[in-house]
Formats: structure tokens, sequence, C-alpha cells
């Protein structure tokens, strides 16, 4: 059974971190103001381009690559995850449960080799 | 060994995942092996058929034919399904080569993605639990979206793609609901589980699960009122692909929702009932209206499937083995008019070798290309069923069956319909006999194709009645096997 | 820690709440304290490698370094650019921060001492590390300029890359403990090799592992050779380059508390976390509390994180991506298969 | 106690960041909302005791299917006012879709009233896994009742990997520059790549 009481510090360690960290951001915004540190202009607003004004909208399209990888990602976590169960009863299940593993490792590995062939994992 | 008999039972399934895997490694390897991979996917699926062919042949029922714990039923209505569905899919590998050799050799992905579409179809026929019924389908959903779509350079092809995942998608999300609505009343997954469960009366929200299985499948099968992607999806997909999805998972679809309406929701039948006239009403007279406007013909024959498939509900709206009956020989003559019906329009190439799919290019093609001007016409008349056809016996045993079961005012309402229906399909015969000659159509035609359609054609043509025997008999042993557990 | 507060007088809520939040504190703020000395160190070994001095001015031999530098940035202006996205812009470090704390939640630094003793620690850790990709991949957006910008596309495709590697890894250690609990994993680990040492490195399957999981934590912590994210010569600061004040500084002690996650990682999961190293008494080796083999393993691996950065050139994003797709996720896949087998055959048998 | 104002707390928390999912103008905005929407429905999951499954909603939704989202609406020039207009324009769809399932909700909470959920008798089967933890539940299930459904999910998730190359992926044009043969090059040997010249005094190296 799951113990509740185990995942409520997480909770209260949640809120701290984030109670922390937020004063680390807000504190030093206010601590400015009040030596004077604050003093903003628009050159120093501008966002940084090597000294240049920037020339062109920074969110450009991206190579289709990054979204590949996402999505390759994506099925190999979901493998991991199914791992996970799997680890911590093959031991009982015995030899099915552990041929069945192989199988659906093998299923996803012919996935692997052709995405592999194909050359979906090629950056250059 | 229990699971032994198991593994025996999916055998076909099995031999399908290993070509699958296989196909997909040569695939890897080669780029160029589009037409042999596409032979192989096809021989691939000829194994299959002759592995399921004995347990119809035989009739399995019962509970030997269920493996791995009733989740799967290897009986011979699954099997009647089946082997339609694997020929579909050969004879869609069997058209393609030609069709994508205009713009570069077939894509090894192709076949690859048809085959796991026809695994994933062979593991929803035979779905005797809900889950079972969901990994089915969604195996068979995703290859269908990206087949959708295959085609990344046309525009069409994707926003078809697209259309097809986002409806298929939320389709999915209703069933899902159903399904765990189903489970939540019934406490069981298991189609055996539900039936017990639902003997009693009917809660509320069995109820509401009931419906939105249905409504979820109804979207699979094009069904009213979840038709409205069907005339985009079948008009942007790659030609083959349509006559794909106007085929195979129809099949399975139907043959899906047969099994989950008698078996799981066999108790309660006048719940469902309802529905699935309402739904056959409606998806014969939208159908039959919505094609009257189109002058695309891959958009026609979408309205046409759908008026097909109000004519298919009917027979599952008896309910009776002699319904499902009626219902399985309606399906496969539906699918050889469909598939000729669309390997006709393949064939329609103007001069550039590019695909032709308006009404009016087609107008006077009795005069260029006189051959396939007759087949496309007995195709349409099959269609509205007129009688020498075979198309006429379809409808003819479904309104039996409807008779029979005492829903004499369906009948006559369906045969009302198909009356109006009738109107556009002469339209396009009248266009190709009676018009002036467009002579858009020059382009020459596969052997693949001309076989296809030959085949179709004859079976069609009043020799098909020859076939009434065989099939009649082999689709009663499949009604029989479904409804064993009734 | 609840019983001592109990005996102060509480009722038993109340002390549990006290022990609890002390209990945190007790993490979060030496932990901060550790990574203000953690960068002295880094620094320090890097200049020894480069036959410098390192920072040697502010305090003896330069120890309080990181605190003037802390005070510095405390007492600077937050720029926050007018083209940037402004609340997300300020959220991002807030998030990087939060969630390097928030891993250190299930770590045992002794037998009893752990925060969240929960039954998927790992998963935990895991599931906390794969949130890490959302504060740089939203300071790059937000900041709304073009260096960050490429620096998040390639920083999320980097971490999620070694991800992968990284779950499979980790089933592998599942596999052999029998469960996802951290301190189970290490009680497992006792008397791993041959009765005497005290963990799973010394085992020739696992071995491998600890060295593929070793070189996946710096890529996902982002650190040399893996550091592209931030490659100067490239993308200036990368997704840090709008920022400044504490804001920035938050950046840096969530990537050094990962660092420090990474090495406590490596010392629980494949040297025994705080079990002494071997499991003889030669000196009153049991007597030394758990938390100080802990921090001393933790250290020993900082300093070969260190180590690397100081002497290894950075990688090429093509090498990056191709090390973790095409080398550790085959490789990992494979010893999944390797010690699934061999565990079955030793643990189930053949019989079956 | 403390559940019930945690689940307050993350029930609340899902409701709201699912309606500013909806409201937000920005996508980004949106699928930030998101993600905190599947942070709290991972809280709510551990509330009920699921906590492999809050794990698995963390790792794949949060940490996997939400970076593909995220990356999506970063990298594409989507124009915000367009999508307004479609939004309008689909509003009596999405209000029909969202009065059914506020339906099913209201089934739901009725039945729950009722004391309807009929369970079924248990076989005794399920009783002794009920005191292991959720990750041995799962996996005793999984692998073994349900295995032939398992296998077949791989093959979904190989079809989704197939799908996903052959639409996105194109093959380089052949010869493209920049691709590193690491066998190739750990396999030269400074004889095939240097050659020693000893050129007399006054004439150059012929190249």
């Amino acid at each position: 059974m799951v113990d509740l009481s185990q995942y409520l510090p997480i909770l209260i360690f949640l809120i701290i971190a984030l109670g922390l960290s937020a004063l680390f951001v807000f504190l030093p915004m206010g601590v400015a103001r009040l030596t004077g540190a604050h003093n903003p202009d628009a050159e120093k607003l501008s966002e940084y381009e090597c000294g240049f004004p920037a020339f062109e909208d920074p969110r450009s399209q991206f190579d289709v690559r990054f979204y590949l990888v996402a999505i390759l990602f994506i099925i190999f976590d979901l493998e991991a995850a199914f791992l996970f169960p799997w680890a911590v009863t093959v031991f009982d299940l015995g030899w099915s449960a552990w041929i069945g593993m192989m199988i659906f490792l093998g299923i996803l590995t012919v996935g692997f080799v052709y995405e592999w062939k194909s050359g979906a994992l090629d950056w250059e | 060994m229990q699971l032994q008999s198991s593994l025996a039972l999916i055998a076909p399934e099995i031999v399908l995942s290993l070509a699958g895997l296989a196909l997909l490694l040569i695939a890897a390897w080669s780029r160029n092996a589009g037409r042999l991979v596409t032979i192989l996917a096809a021989v691939a699926l000829g194994g299959a058929s002759v592995l399921v062919a004995p347990a119809l042949c035989s009739g399995a029922m019962g509970p030997d034919t269920l493996a791995f714990e009733g989740q799967f039923a290897a009986d011979a209505f699954a099997s009647f399904a089946k082997i339609l569905i694997f020929v579909s899919a050969i004879a869609c590998l069997m058209v393609a080569p030609r069709f994508f050799d205009r713009d570069g050799a077939i894509r090894a992905e192709y076949p690859v993605l048809m085959l796991f579409a026809a695994l994933g179809m062979a593991i929803m026929v035979s779905a005797t639990d809900f889950m079972t019924l969901y990994i089915g389908l969604e195996l068979n959903s995703l290859a269908a979206y990206v087949l959708a779509s295959f085609m990344r350079s046309d525009d069409r092809s994707a926003e078809a793609g697209l259309k097809y995942f986002v409806l298929g998608a939320l389709a999915s999300g209703i069933l899902l609901y159903g399904i765990s609505l189903v489970y939540g009343f019934t406490g069981t997954t298991s189609f055996e589980g539900a039936r017990a469960a639902m003997s009693g009366e009917l809660s509320m929200g069995m109820l509401f699960g009931l419906i939105f299985v249905l409504a979820g499948l109804a979207f699979k099968i094009a069904a009213v009122p979840f038709h409205m992607w069907t005339p985009d999806v079948y008009e942007g997909a790659p030609t083959p692909v349509t006559t794909f999805f106007a085929t195979a998972p129809k099949v399975a679809a139907v043959a899906l929702t047969a099994r989950v309406a008698l078996d799981a929701f066999g108790m309660q039948m006048d719940a469902w009932r309802q529905i699935v006239i309402f739904a056959a009403l409606a998806s014969i007279v939208v159908g039959a209206l919505g094609a009257i406007g189109q002058s695309n013909l891959k958009r026609l024959l979408a309205y046409s499937s759908i008026n097909n498939v109000g004519f298919i509900l009917i027979g599952l709206a008896a309910g009776t083995a002699a319904g499902v009956s009626a219902m399985l020989v309606y399906l496969a003559i539906y699918v050889a008019m469909s598939l000729g019906s669309f390997v006709a329009v393949l064939m329609l190439r103007n001069a550039q070798g590019e695909q032709v799919e308006g009404l009016a290019d087609i107008a006077g093609l009795s005069s260029t290309r006189p051959l396939l001007a007759l087949c496309l016409a007995v195709m349409m008349f099959s269609l509205a069923g007129i009688p020498p056809l075979f198309g006429f016996w379809g409808k003819f045993v479904v309104f039996w069956a409807a008779v029979e079961a005492d829903l004499v005012a369906l009948a006559a309402i369906g045969i009302a319909a198909s009356v109006i229906g009738a109107f556009y399909y002469i339209k396009v015969v009248k266009v190709m006999y009676f018009d002036e000659p467009a002579g858009v159509v020059t382009g020459r035609s596969d052997w693949a194709h001309w076989l296809i359609l030959g085949v179709t054609t004859a079976a069609m043509s009043p020799l098909g009645y020859l076939l009434t025997r065989v099939l009649g008999d082999l689709a009663d042993r499949a009604a029989e096997a479904l409804l064993f557990v009734a | 820690m609840t019983a001592f507060f109990q005996s102060l007088g509480m009722n038993y809520e109340w002390a549990w709440f006290v022990a609890t939040v002390a209990g945190i504190l007790l993490i979060a703020l030496p932990l901060m304290l550790a990574v203000a000395m953690i960068i002295y160190v880094d620094r320090k070994v890097w200049a020894a490698i480069a036959l410098r001095r390192g920072p040697n001015v502010v305090g003896p031999f330069g120890l309080l370094q990181s605190f003037a530098d802390g005070l510095k940035v405390f007492l600077q202006e937050t720029i926050i650019p007018s083209a940037a996205n402004k609340g997300l812009f300020l959220i991002a470090p807030i998030v990087t921060f939060t969630v390097a704390l928030l891993a250190w939640a299930v770590i045992p630094f002794g037998p009893e001492a752990v925060l969240a003793d929960i039954n998927i620690g790992l998963l935990y850790v895991l599931a906390i590390s794969s949130l890490g990709v959302y504060g740089v991949v939203v300071s790059g957006w937000a900041s709304n300029s073009k260096y960050p910008f490429f620096s998040a596309m390639r920083a999320a495709a980097q971490m999620i890359s070694y991800e992968v590697s990284i779950g499979f890894l980790l089933v592998c250690v599942i596999l052999w403990a029998g469960t996802s609990n951290m301190n189970g994993i290490i009680e497992a680990q006792r008397g791993h090799g041959l009765g005497i040492v005290n963990g799973f490195f010394f085992n020739p399957l696992l071995f491998p592992i600890w060295v593929m999981f070793l070189i996946s934590a710096l890529a996902e912590t982002a650190r040399a050779p893996f550091d592209l994210t931030e490659a100067e010569s490239e993308l200036v600061a990368g997704y840090q380059t709008e920022y400044s004040s504490m804001s920035f500084a938050l950046f840096w002690l969530g990537e050094y508390a990962n660092v420090l996650l990474m090495c406590a990682l490596n010392a629980i999961l494949f040297f025994g976390g705080w079990l002494p190293p071997l499991n003889v008494d030669l000196i009153p080796w049991f007597d030394i509390p758990g938390w100080i083999w802990l921090f001393a393993k933790i250290f020993m691996f900082f300093f070969i994180f260190s180590w690397v950065k100081a002497t290894v050139p950075r990688f090429r994003y093509d090498q990056l991506m191709r090390l973790g797709w095409k080398v550790f996720l085959p490789l990992s896949l494979l010893f999944i298969v390797l010690v699934s087998g061999w565990l079955m055959l030793t643990r189930y048998g053949v019989a079956a | 106690m403390i559940q019930t104002l945690a689940f307050y707390l993350f029930a609340f928390l899902v409701l709201a960041s699912g309606v500013f999912t909806i409201l937000a103008r920005n996508p980004v905005h949106s699928v930030l909302w998101l993600i905190l929407a599947f942070f709290n429905a991972a809280g709510l999951m551990i509330l009920v005791g699921a906590e492999f499954i809050a794990a698995l909603l963390v790792i794949v939704y949060v940490g996997a299917v939400a970076v593909l989202f995220l990356f999506v609406v970063m990298m594409l020039d989507i124009d915000f006012a367009e999508l307004r207009a479609g939004f309008v324009k689909n509003f009596p769809l999405g209000i029909a879709i969202a009065l059914v399932l506020l339906a099913e909700l209201i089934l739901g909470i009725g039945a729950y009233r009722a004391g309807a959920l009929e369970l079924g008798v248990p076989d005794g089967s399920a009783a002794p896994l009920m005191d292991r933890s959720n990750l041995e539940n799962l996996g005793t299930v999984l692998y073994g009742k349900y295995l032939f459904l398992f296998e077949a999910a791989g093959i979904i998730l190989l079809v989704a990997m197939v799908g996903a190359i052959a639409l996105t992926h194109r093959g380089r044009p052949e010869g493209a520059r920049g691709h590193q043969d690491i066998g190739k090059q750990v396999r030269r040997r400074p004889g095939e790549a240097t050659e020693m010249k000893k050129p007399e005094i006054g004439k150059g190296v012929e190249l």
C-alpha cells in the first residue's frame, strides 16, 4: 500500500522550495530599488546580439529534426516506463514474463534499427 | 499448455507481425525495395488468410476459440471478417505501385504500414475484451493516420491525415469514456463479464457507457452522425489508401460493432437497437442526399460508402442470426464493389499520367475507353442495387432479415431511400455514356488494375449469383459462431 | 526527530510538522552552502590542473570567494529585457532552482535519515529530473533573444536524449536491487562484491552501466564536455545570456545542485550510498555516521566531474547526439537483456 | 484532514490550470498551464494511492509529451489571431462536446452517490496483491494476464515510430557535408594522409 505520510514532506518541501526561490528572485529586485542600482534604460533592456540591434525575430522555425527527437524520446520513454514494473516483478513471474519483455524490446529494436538506417538519428 | 493453444490461435496475427518486422528491416536496409516489399507483404497477407480459412470452414466457435484468458477469439465470425480484410489489403497493395510511380518509386513504408493496419484490424475483429478492442483499434487507426497523409508533399493528403487524426483521436476518447463507464459499472472489461453484469436492469451509467462505445465505433464505420470526416479524408488521401479505407477498416469496424452489440451488450438489445436503427436510416438518407451535388468521384464514392454502411447496419439492427449473416453477405459484396469502383477511378489517368477524379472529366468515357466505362457502369448499377447485378442480392438479404425480425418499417424506408440513392449512381453512368466526350482520360493502365477490376466486375455481374450458396453458407456459420454465447 | 520535538511538549502532529520543516531546511540550506563551497572547489581543481592558483583573495585560501560573488549578484540590478515575456522570464529561474532542490527529498543520508521514504524513489528522481528541462526551455523562449533560444532548443534535445539512456540504466539497477526504493537499493549493495565490497560497481555486469551512467550524468547536467548549451564561443552564455542578478545566480545554484545530485546518485546507486566502502570492520568503520560516507563519496564524484571538465575538450553537437542515441541507447538496451537474463538464470533457474 | 485539504488544493489547481489552458492568449502559456494541470493530476493520483501512475504522469506527460508540445508551439510561427477566429467558429461544437462530458460527470457522481458500483464478486486472486507496492501489482497483471496486449502495445509504439519517421524525415541528399564517420576516422593511418618529401634546395614540391 501507499504510505501517504511519506508524500506529505514532498509537498511541504515543494512549497518551501518555491518560496525560497521566489524570495531569491524578487528580494534582489526590491533591494536594487532601495540601493539605487535599479536604473534601466532602453539600451540596457534591448536583447543581446553582439552589440548590434537585433535584425530578425529570434523565434524562427526550427529544423524538423528537433521534433523527431522529441517524438522518439516519447516512445523510448514509454518503453522505459514499461520496464520499471517489469524489473521488480519478473523474478516472480518467471520466464514467460522475461521472454515477453524480450519480444517487446525486440519489436522496438526493429524500430530503432529502421530509425538508424533511415538516417533519423544523424545530425550534421 | 494454455499458452501454446493461445499461440496457435493467434498464428495469423503472429505471421503478420513477423512479416511486418522483417519487411521493415528490409525497408531499412535498401531504400529502393518498395516493390519487393509490397509483393512480400501481399504474400504474407495471403498466408495469413490461408491460416484463417480453416476456422471459417469448420465453423469454429465456443470456448476452444478463446485465447489469452478470453481476451481474444479466433472463431468463424472473426475469420470471415479477417479474410475480407486481408483480401482487400492485398488488393490495395496490388494497385499501389503504379499509383506511386508517378512521383518516384513506392516507398516501402506503405506496405509495412498496411500490414500493421491489417494486424490491428485482425485484433479488432477477434476482440472479446474491451482492452483488446482498444489496442486493435488504435493499432489500426495509427497506421491509417500515417497512410492518409502518406504523400506528404501533397497538401490535400496532409490535410486528410490531420483531419482523420484529430477526429479519430476525439472518437477514441469518446470510446474510452464509454469503455471506462462500462468497466466502472460492470467491474470487468471482458465482453462475457459485461454481458453477465448487464443481464439485469440497465443502469443509467451502463446505458451511457453503451451509447458512448457505440458512438466511438460509429465514427470508425463512418455512420451518420459521425461521418463528417469521410468525404474530406477519402478525397484527400492517396487513392490506393482511400480504397483501403473504404474496404478493410469498414469490415473490421462493422464486425467489431456487431460483436460488441451482440456479445457484450447482447442482453440489452432494446437499448442499442434504436441507436443502430437511427444510425442506419440516417446514414442511408445522408449518404444518398450528400452524394447528389458532388463533382469529385472520390467524394461521391465516400458518400456512397456512408450510404452502404446504413444498409449494413440494417442487418445488425435485426439482431438475429439471419441478420448477422445478411450483414456479412452485404459486407462481402460491398467490399468487392468498393474495390472495383475505386480501382476504376485509379485507372482514370490523363495523357501526363496524372490521376483524374472529376466527374466532368469522365464524360463520354464510353467512346474513348469502352471497356473501362462498361466495368464502371456495372459497379455503379450494382451499388445502386439494380436487380440483375449482384449488388441487388446484398440489399435483398438485408431487407429480408429485417422483415423477418419484424422491422418492416425500417426495411420499407430503406428500400425507398435506395431508390433516391440510385439517382446519382445512374448519373455517373449517364455522364459516361451520353455526354460529349471530354477526352481527358487517355492514360494507360496496369495489369494489376485490370485484374482486380475484371474479377470484381465478373463477381458483380449476374454471374455472381453462382456464389450465393457458398457465401450464404459461410456467412451463416460465422453468424452462428458470433451468437454462440447468446 | 519527531520524538525530540514531542519531548519538548508538542503533540504528535505539530512535532511531526516541525520536524519535517526542520528536516527540509536541514537539506535545503546546507545544500546551498555546499553549492557555494563546491563552486570554490571546482575553481580550485581547474586552477590546480591548469597550474594556476585559483581564488585566493577573499578569506583564507579564498574560501569566501563564492560568498563574495553571491553578495555581489544580490546587490545587482535585475534586468528584464523589454522584449522578454516578463512573467515567464522570472518564473524560469524559480522553476530551475525549485526542481533542483526537490529531487533531494528522497536522497537517503542514512538508514533512517531520509525525508520521504517512498517506494518509487528512483522513479521520483527520474520524474523530477525530467522537469529540469522546463527551466531551460522557458528561460530561452521568454528571453526572446537569439542565443538563449538556440541554446534552449539544444539543451532540450540534449537533455531528453540522455534521459532515455538514463532511464534504461536505472532499470538495470532496479533489476538487481529488486526495488526502486532508494534505501532498498543501498541495502542490496551491502557486501555485494565477494561479501566485502559495498557497491554495485564491483559487479562486472554493472560496472559498464556505471560508466555509462556517469557520462550520461555529465550530459544530463550539461557539464563539460557536454556543455553545448552555454558554449561561449557559439552562444555567448546560452540560455542565461539575458539574465542578471540573483535570477542568474539561481541558474548557477540549480545547475550545481543538479551536479551534486548526480554525484549523489552515482554514490547511491553504484557505490553503496551511506554504507562504508568495505563491509569489514577495519577501523571503527561502522561507527562513522552514514552521511559522512555519503558526503565523502559525493565529493569524490564531484572531483571526477571537475577533473573531466578541466581536461576534456567540448563535444560537437552531432557527436553528442550520436553518443546518446547510437551508442548509449543500444548499449543500455543490451545490458538490460544481459542483466535480466543473467539474473533470471541465477535467481529463477532454468527450469520452469 | 490534510488529505482532504491536499485534494482540494490539487483539484482546484487542476481545474484552474485547465481553464487557463483554454483562455491563455499565447499558445506557449497554454502549454505551460497544461503542464501545471498534469502536475496536479499527478498529485491527485498520489492521493488515491496510485504512486506509479503519478510518476508516469510526470515522466511521460510532463517530461516527454509536453516537451514535444512546447517544441511545436515555440518553434512554429503561429498566427494567434487566426487561431482565435477558429475558436469562435468551432464554439458551438465545443459547447456540445462539453455538455456531453458534463452529462458524463453528473452521471458518474450520481452513480457514486447511489452506491451503484457493483464491482462483481472478487475471486480471491487479486486480494493478496493489495499489500504489495503499486509497481509490483501492476507488473504482475501486465506481464502475466495481459502479456498479449502488452506485445500488441509494443507494435503500436513501433507503428508510431515508423509513422513519425515516414512523415517527417527527409533523407539528406547524397554527399551532404558534415557527416562524421567515426570508424573511418579511426581506421585512418598516418601513412595514408601524409607523404614525406625531401625537396632539393631551390625546387618546390609538386602537389
